[in-house]
């Protein structure tokens, strides 16, 4: 089997250069590739474009990158959160593009699946369709996306396997795999490296064949956003507080 | 005039047994608290997990397992968890059966507003695109008026749109509507406990229409 | 949870009528859905389409509804191994439609996803691509496909819960996953039906939503097409016999 | 000349450490008996299979562990198993590294035909199509003449094509070619030992050209 293990997000990273576009796994601040933010912060490559559903917040996540300025470009679903973020929008130092969250999705789908370009009707009829070709299947409207081009992707799994092999934990999947199948060069940090052979193959996630580099990940604080917690006695499914919905 | 729990209790009464439902940040949350016992439903959350459950115990969140809305949650028996394209690919296909959202504006013909205001800080549009172009089956639950008095039910929307005719129905405080999206109205099918169809004419800017004896809203929960 | 368990094939099929189209999971005799298959010959709906990648063998698979002259049209990639197949190709009664096998399994995603048509570069400048819109996309010719629309998706997994989540063992996965989001109505059988709760989340190959109906299928022959082994002792990788490539 | 099993040694030559490989049935099958043992690759099979392993010992077939020609296989540690469509998601998106397939005819423009032999009952394409088409690197292992003496590398396929403009290297019996996919041509540029530049020309329908000095393989394995 093809032994995909670096040492460290300096090792995974290093020819990661200023300009590039780079794609981040997560869903907020859940599955972020914790270890190769801080490595590009320390890196200090720059004028980047990144394409994460969510820019962080003010000190975690993108937001970081933010911070030091060096993203050029945001493209995302949703960027709430995050005060520098919206400084540099309005400063005009950052350009954002706003995608609808499951084109966001299929289009890093479509890269990973050597599909040029997807129709979905996501976006017709408001200014996202602006300038895109519009066609009709069946009676219904769809926009035509093209697929994402990205030189990296980083991504952040639970337990991985020393072929690339990676299996994810709970919600903190969400973008890892379709951005795993989209990089150019695809980057996973896990927090758990174990040898080939040890994973069910049957359990993965993200096949080896699309990982480039793999290591195992120091330091995780995977911050929750929002804590939401329901009181231990008096659970009443009827009470609003009670129920995530 | 309904309050926010007494739409979200109106809108319980749409969900059937069997569902798998998506629910909106805000109003649609609440409908969750007035599902009946004895009608399962499946709650889509479109990060990518059926069977979402409620809130965890103090000391039971799991960062790993949050909804859409980045809150700590928990996962029911049966629960199933998949990556963001299969989440929307099973929402374009049309699987999920019903969606509740929240809306800032509405038009006669089914258009919808709910992700932006001119001027205002632009946070982005999530997947609500994806969730009103996709969804086969939409209850917008909104005010029907602004807090300055302004119906929000109208001609046509000012606000940039989310999605185009869409929303066939509709919820507030006020009323529950029918959207005819081919020729263009609000039909009136319930009014909230004590409200006049006159009143609510008077607040719906967009075309009107109501049959001789519109009855009262029965709420569930 | 909802419950979608029926008792048997024969429930699960009450309402496949004539003409209808189905789809059949499954690659060679592997991953078929084999009490499905029994029901309908049992059942004797005729003038069938089915979408399946093989067409089994003339006294297992689809080869059982070729025999008693069930199906009108057959669409697959690949339909060797069957004489019955062919006799009835040659004579006129059978229709066949022949398409690449990436198309096929996509035309079925396609489906699952909630996408019209998709892009493929497979059948360019070939005998598939009759009839069909060709498109450039970055210097490479693409065609559109169309995806399937399907009555009926059998199919057949390992394990599955009563709320219809599936999970395939080894590469009985194969078509499986992709028909069952594709299918009108999805029908699972599996070999093992388990509580709902009883399955890892983050194990599920298909989640319960594309699932219909579930049943725990009986007598199972899970017969192998073509038995290859090498001996236990002297294996020499180097020898052809002993290698599967 | 070469028989199948130095074609398959002179293929194995191009086989990379850290290549993922695609090896169809035939002569590409030999191909995995010779890929030195320092060599790590990861042989992929289409219905949805990476890192498949050698046929199991007798007793210990598997029925639902089977590869694209249906055999019974085994895993090595390491395998990944996925559905069909993600299978040929990694084969356009050109995550493979090498394709070796066998063909019937090969035209100086790179097309082939392996699929369908008109009066012939026709069997399917397989994936066939899908992974000339998308490939980045394909070897063609193939007769250079049939039977009859016709050479198989023509100026034009005369039969149903399976790809056009996708075939950049063949091997066969008496050389290894590359072909000119821009303005169309076999360039020979290795001979079988003991095969004459001549013997092969003469063995090619299409357009043929040769250095002056072209060297005899060596072969591994």
């Amino acid at each position: 089997m093809i032994n995909k293990v670096v040492t460290d997000a300096e090792e995974a990273l290093v020819d990661v250069i200023d300009g590039m576009t780079l794609m981040l796994g997560g869903f907020g601040l859940c599955g972020i590739p914790e270890n190769c933010i801080n490595e590009l912060v320390k890196k200090g490559v720059s004028s980047l474009t990144c394409i994460s559903n969510n820019a962080g917040v003010d000190d975690f996540g993108i937001g970081l990158l933010l911070q030091q300025r060096q993203v050029k470009k945001m493209i995302a679903s949703y960027v709430g959160e995050n005060a520098e973020f919206e400084r540099q929008l309005l400063s005009g130092e950052l350009e954002v593009e706003l995608i609808p969250q499951g084109t966001l999705a299929t289009r890093c789908l479509a890269a990973g699946y050597g599909m040029p370009a997807i129709f979905t009707p996501a976006g017709v009829g408001t200014e996202v369709a602006e300038g895109k070709e519009v066609r009709n299947f069946g009676g219904k409207d769809y926009l035509l996306e093209m697929a994402f081009e990205a030189d990296f992707a980083l991504v952040k799994a639970w337990r991985g396997d020393t072929a690339g092999n990676l299996i994810y934990r709970q919600t903190a999947r969400n973008f890892n795999p379709v951005m795993a199948m989209a990089g150019k060069v695809t980057v996973a940090e896990v927090e758990e490296l174990v040898p080939a052979g040890t994973l069910n193959p049957d359990h993965i996630h993200t096949p080896g064949i699309y990982v480039h580099r793999i290591f195992q990940g120091a330091n995780y604080e995977k911050r929750i956003e929002q804590r939401t917690v329901r009181k231990y006695e008096g659970l009443d499914v009827t009470k609003a507080e009670d129920y995530a919905g | 005039m309904l309050d926010k729990d007494g739409i979200a209790r109106r809108i319980a009464k749409e969900i059937k047994d069997g569902y798998y439902v998506n629910l909106g940040i805000g109003i649609p949350t609440l409908v969750a608290n007035y599902i009946p016992e004895d009608t399962h439903v499946v709650l889509q959350s479109e990060n990518g997990l059926l069977g979402m459950g409620p809130f965890p115990y103090e000391g039971e969140e799991d960062s790993d397992l949050i909804n859409a809305g980045k809150q700590t949650i928990t996962m029911l028996p049966g629960s199933a968890v998949f990556d963001s394209a299969m989440s929307f690919g099973m929402i374009r296909a049309q699987k999920v059966d019903l969606t509740i959202l929240g809306a800032m504006e509405v038009s006669e013909y089914g258009d919808i507003a709910n992700w932006k205001i001119p001027g205002k800080l632009v946070k982005g549009m999530g997947g609500a695109m994806d969730l009103v172009a996709s969804a086969k089956n939409i209850i917008v639950a909104m005010q029907q008026v602004s807090k300055s008095g302004d119906s929000k039910l109208l001609r046509n929307c000012t606000l940039p749109l989310t999605g185009i005719r869409c929303i066939r129905k509709v919820v507030t405080e006020m009323a529950v509507f029918e959207i005819d999206i081919e020729n263009g109205g609000f039909q009136l099918i319930e009014r909230a406990p004590g409200v006049s169809v006159n009143e609510i004419r008077n607040a719906t800017a967009g075309r009107f229409s109501a049959a001789d004896n519109v009855p009262e809203m029965q709420l569930g929960g």
